[in-house]
């Protein structure tokens, strides 16, 4: 592999690229011998090392699918272009709200349908061409054109004639709603009022992303270039990309064209793919790692009981319910549906078998998302539990017809049916039987609803009740339980956006839950939480609903290296 | 004084059965320069004597009880098996009866000959190579350079057994023991490695223990004869004295056994039940290669109640002849008449017709008993396969074809690893008797038994012949055996009849060269003469 | 080691059939003996299960969660507070059960396939192992998730589906074995009686290469056992709250730190059972060698 | 002995193409597509990007152009990773599955065969018995727990070695190894036992005691060679069973290999990437095999002759 030089010159100074003793593993069994004589030689932990250089060692999930904002989809994608991009806004990690990214500030018009954004002063590509509102423009007729397969297209529906664009009804892009009015202002028009859409601009589905790089290796739309690569690829935010090698790592660097370089205070991040739980809890505990993307719940326990706890556990804006087949009987009956909700012990289950990591959930939407309380209108009530399902046809339990329990493989997923199933036998003395499938295939069964009861979870694009809320309207494509209420549409589509004022609007969502909730076409079960083990030298990384990590503050504190000694 | 004096040997085998003893306070000497033979059937423990000297019985089981073997005044029985293992291949050598498995097939002869020399006599590779391939010359190996680095697969037997024998002179041994070395080998083979063993202990002046079943065998070159039964030393003297004045009844049942005399010739004319013509049985080696012609345009007929005698050496096609009959290997061309009907063009339900009337008897009744038979399985198989009994009745006929062959009928469950070779052989007759058969191949029936054994079955074959009026082709490699049973003699040389005629005719004016030399190679010729 | 003497006055005790004689040896052998009287002891275990386990199988205690070994619960409690036990005795059943039944399936599919193609050799030998050698290279996940989707779940699938690829080394093993008795000459013997080639390897082939089988097969057993475990973890095969020693021991070497016990007893009744396997099939095949033992 | 050769290699050339035709059509009719996601997908899109990748043609022609990129020897852009070919993530995966693959061979190898040879010199006592007991524990204890037990021990509370990587720290090679490796040693061990077993009762042996070579000699130079020959016929299929096997220990020890993409093409149904895999895979097993044969015929003299002579 041919790598750039400064990567070299990284790797020198981390200490990755140090000439490996080549010769060890041919004398396997020699050195087996010798191990312990070896181990006292394996050299400085990473951690140690990255607190003097100033490189974040990070595990990141899995390895991710590639680096172009508008064809990537997942988690720790977005971790990475983050760090390398930037939109025109940028979350403030502990508050959430937007701050000034590539745009340095921005004004919305009376009707609330047209920003004008500023664009950053300074704002630089890391290869030092200026960002400009004309690369927003292109990128965004980009990442709308339906030849480029983008699945977060519909991140900029808001934008005026954004979905008519991406499904192929219209074919000009200069009627979207975005132009530029020169090359520092960039001019949206949406198609209404849409309050959280200053979230989306920092959702890297609107990134821009450098159109002469692009083009250089290959058309536009096209998904199969290399313009990605270690090398090649250009960015404006605070890291560039240094190195990529298929899951082991990627190194990003500071970007020292970076508008707000001063700000950064690592001089780089490495990310790894760690897939396995157990090892990267592993990897952490011997130093290998500053962060943690994940805890397995079976240690959870024991890290609390450390003083100084390196786990740091949050609120997740995301929900884990079991969606309910409302075509098929008995669940068509809606008695039934709320017997079964209101059986199970949230509590005890959150408590035992989750370890208390996650709070459980008796809505859809996540509390406290934005200041938005959901209506909290059961509890665990075997009695009434009872009582429905009885009034339903199904006195303690006889005559029921089975129901089938469909999740997808996971050890998590399988404890709460595990549980579940057991609850529901107990309370209500009923019959669940359970189907773990392979994760296409439960995708299948859920998009095909060809299932009874199935796990589903939610995770939040941008902090907004809509963003949950709006799963369930009438044939919504995620909507999967074959939920329809006129009314409910109407308050989501119709009246929330019709507000005036937040107060207003989010009564209008807590008035929709509420019948959401009561006709119960979904069984909330938790809400996620975020759980990291995280280095006591890392500063500047908060927890917050989003999990977002704005790589931009993140620090490291030399510091004596913690010894984590587990029971 | 002797150069190996073995006293009151005793050798004991623990068994899950208890302890048996295999070797009993046997007594016996060997001196330089003279060839002391032990003789005795297997299980007599003349192996196992000289195993024990040598301390290469695996112990347990074996164990050496008491006795003294001393050699040049040293007692091999009392050494450590460092000592003895300095004494292995330096002083005293051993060459083993089969010389296919003997040889270590993933060296070459070479890396295997110098070991003895390079190990003992701590001389270079080099050396002793030079020295290796003096004595393959001396073993009367051709091109001992050119053969040296080659595979003992590579090799015939008789060659391998040239290699054995150079192996265990390397290192100039002051005694050699041979256990049964010839036994695995062809008649003219035979003779040769004979002659061989005798000429270089002559030259060399060794002592040379020569273990063998077969009295015959040693008549022409042992000073010194040892017989063994059970354990037991039964006999001992010089050559002379056992073969002319034997004392002991084993002794002389040993005598008795040698194959001796032609069979009476009956002139009574009779119809041919076999017509073999212009028989070929090539053997494709591959696409572009030469075939290998087993049997090579044969012609020749049997008729009804002969016992045809098939003779030659290894190699020549006589098994593939009788396997050609009975259709167990493709002929290339040719016809087989049998009875009037061509065998080599039945199929399906006519052949196993056929095959009800033409059986074998094989050449090792080890492998040709299915070892997870009982006996009475392996005989009922046939007649109930032919519906020559009824379910009802196949265990008369089992118990019949038993007493016919001459084993008890109490022996009817057992299985064939609980027979000896001669018990196991009847039992293969008794399969092949079963569908009974208007004719039989019976291939070197045998030749893998002790001498003694051999002579019951010989017997037995030519009794139950005329009791089932039976017609046989008899496959042998010895002449003296054949002449013995067989009314016409075929004699096969590489593929083709050379030579055809009654016994007595061929012993007494044999027409061609090759004929003559399968003659010369009898052993104990000239003592049976 | 001593022959036996050709007398045949010293052999006039009434012989024994096959397995009568296998059986006689067996009984000797105090390793196979141990092997058997634990195999037989796990499976009537296993059988009565439902009237021996101290607590309904799927009984949970939330509240009480993993807990180490105790008076009520001897070998500790899982997560969700229920009876390691219980869970092990029930895992057993199922465990057992795939593990005896797959094999079974494989064994008669393989020993089968692998006669076949080495007695008749030639064209049919080269296609039958071609098509062997075809299944070993298949990607063996997507062939389980489309039986799993076109059949659906239940454990006569998954006890197919583990026969349908552990026949094919089985398979292998038999024809190399059935190549070389071929060649014997009791072989020949068979075919000049006139017997047909389905007797005679059923007959004659077949009992005389059962050494090496019987050793792959004590072998296979537990590879089964794990397999399933696996494809249980996919979604094929048991599901929750039904359990085998395969899915104990993967859900227990995940919390090995936390809830040894949760690893180390499942894990000892599937070691147990291993080496009780192992000393049975070693004993077996010796006991059915009869040339091996012929002092 | 090259015709041979070349007679094998044809031989799979037909093997290659039936895994090729069954695995394409097989990842075709599993359900579930590479585009489905958790969140639904816009028809639209669905149908862009169906297009990129030739979804969209009738099956047969997919069929053929996939046959034809192949003969080429393109095996096509990964579905799961944009931009990336399934050459390009093949080859880099492989050399550390490869070098994982060889160390573990090597310490099945060695351990198992140790073992194996060790045990057999004296049947029936504990010199038996003890290796094989391990050996035994070896072929029943599988990787996913292996693995973790070992890095708990030698990572975790002795620090002796790195948890995980492949290549960063010295030593951290060391345990994947023998994680990948254990199970094979255990086979290794049982093969070599027998083998050897088989091998000391030749006559052979006899012979070469009769020369009155010291017993380690005779081991060494006589028996080990044929004793080792089943084993060298498993090493094929075991190196191949390692390289197909390693994902879990690739996962373990987050290693970079080539095993972890397989699996996870599996469950992303990217086609290309399964295809590729598993054609680069079975021409993998066919060539080990032949080489282990090879292998077995150098070592056994008899055998050569035949592969000569065919």
């Amino acid at each position: 592999m041919n790598l750039p030089r400064e990567l070299l010159a990284l790797g020198r100074k981390t200490g990755y690229f140090s000439p490996m003793p080549r010769c060890f593993p041919r004398y396997l069994l020699l050195l087996a011998a010798f191990a312990g004589l070896l181990a006292c030689s394996a050299g400085e932990s990473n951690v140690a090392q990255g607190n003097r250089d100033g490189i974040l060692h990070f595990g990141n999930g899995s390895e991710p699918q590639g680096l172009d904002p508008h064809v990537v989809t997942g988690v720790p994608e977005s971790k990475l272009i983050d760090a390398m991009f930037e939109g025109l806004t940028r979350k403030n990690p502990w508050t959430l709200e937007p701050e000034p990214g590539a745009a340095a500030s921005w004004e919305f018009s009376e009707d609330r349908r047209v920003i004008t954004f500023h664009m950053q002063p300074e704002g630089r590509w890391s290869n030092g061409e200026p960002v400009t509102a004309h690369d927003f423009v292109w990128s965004w007729r980009r990442a709308l054109d339906p030849k480029m397969g983008n699945l977060y297209a519909y991140m900029l529906y808001p934008v005026l004639n954004a979905e008519a664009y991406a499904t192929g009804m219209l074919d000009d892009p200069e009627l979207l709603g975005v132009r530029a009015l020169d090359a520092m202002t960039l001019e949206v028009t949406l198609n209404e009022p849409t309050p959280y859409f200053l979230q989306l601009m920092d959702h890297y589905s609107s990134f821009a992303v450098p159109r002469a790089t692009v083009e250089e290796f290959g058309a536009a739309t096209d998904r199969f270039t290399r313009w990605t690569r270690a090398g090649n690829i250009v960015s404006n935010g605070p890291f560039r990309l240094l190195q990529w090698q298929l899951n082991r790592r990627i190194v990003v660097e500071k970007n020292p064209h970076y508008w707000d370089a001063d700000t950064v205070r690592l001089n780089g991040v490495v990310f790894y793919p760690t897939e396995n739980l157990v090892s990267e809890e592993r990897m952490f505990r011997v130093n290998q790692l500053h962060v943690s993307n994940d805890v397995p719940l079976a240690k959870l326990p024991d890290y609390r009981k450390l003083k100084d706890s390196p786990l740091v556990e949050a609120p997740y804006l995301g929900t884990y319910f079991y969606l309910l087949n409302t075509r098929r009987p008995p669940l068509d009956d809606v008695r039934v549906r709320r017997a079964l909700s209101l059986a199970l012990d949230r509590e005890s289950l959150t408590r035992n078998v989750l370890h208390g990591s996650n709070d459980p959930a008796y809505a859809i939407t996540p509390p406290g998302t934005l200041g938005y309380q959901p209506p909290q209108l059961f509890s665990f009530d075997p009695e009434q539990a009872r009582r429905l399902l009885a009034e339903a046809g199904y006195p303690d339990g006889a005559d029921w017809p089975g129901l089938e329990l469909t999740y997808n493989t996971s050890e998590s997923h399988r404890k709460i049916a595990v549980a579940v199933q057991q609850m529901w036998k107990d309370v209500l003395n009923i019959e669940v039987t359970l189907a773990n499938q392979e994760w296409k295939v439960y995708l299948d069964s859920v998009s095909e609803m060809n299932f009874d009861v199935a796990r589903r979870g939610w995770i939040g694009d941008y902090v907004d009740p809509n963003n949950f809320l709006d799963l369930y309207i009438s044939d919504g494509g995620n909507n999967n339980t074959g939920f329809a209420d006129p009314v409910y549409d109407e308050m989501i589509l119709r009246r929330a956006p019709q507000a005036a004022t937040k107060e207003e609007r989010f009564a209008i969502f807590h008035e929709a839950e509420t019948r959401l909730m009561e006709q119960m076409p979904i069984i909330p079960i938790y809400t996620y939480a975020s759980k990291h083990l995280v280095h006591p030298s890392v500063k500047g990384m908060p927890s917050n609903l989003m999990d977002f990590v704005n790589m931009k503050y993140v620090d490291l504190e030399p510091m004596p290296l913690a010894e984590f000694e587990l029971e | 004084m002797a150069l190996l004096s073995v006293r009151d040997l005793q050798v004991d085998f623990t068994t899950r059965n208890g302890r048996v003893t295999a070797v009993n306070k046997i007594s016996f000497d060997v001196e330089s320069g003279k060839i002391t033979a032990i003789i005795g059937e297997s299980g007599s423990g003349k192996s196992v004597a000289c195993y024990s000297l040598l301390g290469l019985l695996p112990s347990p089981p074996a164990s050496v009880e008491c006795g003294t073997a001393l050699f040049e005044g040293r007692d091999l029985l009392a050494m450590s098996e460092a000592q003895l293992r300095e004494i292995r291949g330096r002083d005293i050598a051993m060459i083993f009866q089969d010389p296919m498995t003997c040889l270590n097939p993933y060296m070459t002869v070479g890396d295997q000959l110098v070991e003895p020399l390079v190990y003992h006599g701590k001389v270079s590779k080099a050396v002793a190579r030079e020295r290796a391939l003096e004595l393959l010359g001396e073993v009367g190996m051709r091109e001992p350079a050119a053969t040296i680095d080659q595979y003992p697969h590579q090799f015939s037997g008789g060659m391998r057994q040239r290699v054995m024998i150079a192996m265990a002179l390397i290192n100039e041994p002051k005694l050699l023991i041979a256990d049964e070395p010839t036994t695995a080998l062809d008649v003219t083979i035979q003779a040769q490695i004979l002659k061989l063993v005798a000429e270089l202990q002559h030259k060399r002046n060794i002592g040379v223990i020569f273990i063998s079943h077969d009295l015959s065998v040693v008549a022409d070159i042992a000073d010194e004869i040892v017989v063994m039964e059970k354990g037991q030393l039964v006999e001992r003297g010089d050559r002379a004295a056992i073969f002319e004045r034997a004392q002991h009844p084993y002794t002389r049942k040993l005598l008795d056994a040698i194959p001796a005399g032609s069979k009476a010739v009956s002139s009574e004319a009779r119809d041919d039940l076999i017509t073999v013509s212009h028989l070929c049985t090539w053997f494709g080696q591959g696409r572009g290669r030469e075939p290998l012609r087993a049997v090579d345009d044969v012609s020749f007929t049997i008729q009804r109640g002969e016992v045809l005698g098939l003779v030659g050496e290894s190699g020549s096609g006589k098994s593939t002849i009788g396997r050609s009959l009975l259709r167990l290997v493709p002929i290339t061309s040719g016809e087989v008449l049998f009875d009037g009907t061509d065998v080599t063009a039945l199929e399906g339900v006519a052949l196993k017709q056929m095959r009800r009337r033409m059986q074998m008897i094989f050449q090792d009744p080890y492998a040709s008993l299915n070892p997870r038979m009982s006996v009475y399985d392996a005989l009922a198989e046939p007649l109930l396969l032919h519906g020559i009994e009824s379910r009802k009745t196949v265990e008369q006929g089992v118990l019949k074809l038993m007493d016919d062959v001459g084993l008890a009928r109490a022996f009817v469950r057992k299985y064939p690893h609980e027979f000896s070779g001669g018990q196991r052989q009847r039992i293969a007759i008794g399969r092949a008797l079963a569908t009974r058969p208007e004719f039989v191949v019976a291939d070197e029936p045998v030749s893998a038994l002790d001498v003694t054994i051999q002579a019951q079955i010989l017997d037995l074959m030519l009794e139950l012949g005329r009791e089932y009026g039976l017609t046989m082709l008899f496959v042998s490699h010895d002449l003296a055996v054949v002449r013995h049973i067989a009314d016409r003699i075929l004699v096969l040389y590489k593929g083709k009849v050379v030579e055809q005629g009654t016994g007595e005719a061929l012993f007494e004016r044999p027409q061609q060269e090759y004929t003559r030399q399968l003659l010369q190679s009898i052993p104990g010729r000239l003592l049976l003469a | 080691m001593s022959t036996v003497a050709d007398s045949e006055a010293v052999l006039a005790e009434q012989g024994t059939s096959l397995w009568q004689d296998a059986w006689r040896r067996l009984r000797k052998n105090r390793l196979a003996l141990f092997g058997l009287c634990v195999l037989v002891f796990f499976v009537l275990i296993a059988i009565l299960t439902p009237w021996l386990a101290p607590y309904a199988h799927d009984a949970q205690d939330l509240d009480l969660g993993a807990a180490p070994p105790s008076a009520a619960h001897w070998l500790g409690t899982d997560i969700f507070g229920r009876d390691l036990l219980t869970q092990i005795m029930y895992g057993g059943r199922i465990s057992l059960a795939v593990g005896f039944v797959a094999t079974a399936v494989a064994l008669v599919i393989g020993v089968t396939w692998g006669a076949v193609a080495g007695y008749v050799g030639g064209r049919v030998d080269a296609v039958m192992m071609r098509l062997v050698d075809i299944l070993y290279a298949l990607p063996f996940m997507i062939f389980i998730v489309l039986l799993m989707v076109v059949f659906g779940r239940n454990l006569l699938l998954l006890f197919l589906a583990i026969g349908a690829v552990e026949w094919l080394t089985m398979a292998r093993i038999m024809r190399g074995q059935v190549q070389s008795l071929r060649q014997q000459e009791f072989v020949e013997a068979a075919i000049s009686l006139g017997l047909s080639p389905a007797t005679i390897v059923r007959r004659h082939l077949v009992p005389n290469a059962l050494g090496p089988i019987i050793v792959y097969t004590t072998l296979t057993i537990p590879s089964v056992m794990l397999l399933e475990a696996f494809l249980s973890f996919l979604g094929l095969g048991v599901q929750p709250p039904a359990t085998s020693w395969g899915l104990l021991i993967s859900y227990g070497a995940e919390t090995m730190e936390e809830y040894p016990w949760l690893l180390i007893f499942p894990g000892a009744a599937l070691t147990l059972t291993l080496f009780a396997l192992n000393f049975f099939g070693d004993g077996l095949r010796d006991a059915l060698d009869v040339r091996g033992s012929g002092d | 002995m090259w015709r041979f050769v070349g007679g094998r290699l044809l031989q799979a050339i037909p093997v290659i193409l039936a895994v090729i035709t069954v695995t394409f059509f097989l990842v075709r009719i599993a359900p579930g597509g590479p585009f489905d996601s958790e969140k639904a997908v816009i028809p639209e899109v669905k149908a862009a990007l169906e297009a990129q990748y030739r979804l969209d043609l009738p099956l047969g022609q997919q069929y053929l152009a996939y046959l034809s990129d192949l003969a080429r020897g393109e095996l096509g852009p990964s579905f799961k990773y944009p931009g990336r070919s399934v050459n390009e993530l093949i080859a880099a995966g492989l050399p550390a599955t490869a070098e994982l693959g060889a160390y573990a061979l090597l310490v099945a190898v060695l351990l198992g065969g140790l073992a194996g040879v060790f045990a057999s010199l004296k049947p029936n006592s504990a010199q038996d018995y003890i290796p094989m007991s391990v050996a035994m524990i070896g072929i029943c204890m599988p990787t996913f727990l292996l693995g973790p037990l070992l890095v708990l021990v030698f990572g975790i509370h002795l620090e002796w070695l790195p948890v995980s990587g492949w290549g960063d720290m010295p030593g951290d090679k060391i345990l994947p190894s023998l994680t990948l490796g254990a199970a094979y040693a255990a086979y290794i061990a049982r093969l070599s036992r027998a083998g050897m077993l088989e091998v000391m009762s030749q006559d052979y042996i006899r012979t070469a005691r009769a020369k009155g070579l010291p017993e380690w000699q005779v081991v060494t130079r006589h028996a080990l060679r044929g004793g080792l020959i089943p084993v060298v016929a498993f090493l094929g299929p075991a190196f191949a069973g390692l390289l197909a096997g390693s994902f879990v220990v690739e996962t373990i020890f987050q290693i970079p290999g080539l095993g972890r993409f397989y699996v996870q093409a599996a469950f992303n149904r990217d086609y290309t990437m399964i295809l590729g895999t598993t054609v680069f895979l079975s021409t993998l097993i066919v060539l080990f095999n032949l080489l282990s044969d090879i292998l077995a015929a150098w070592l056994n003299p008899r055998l050569r002759a035949q592969y000569g002579e065919a």
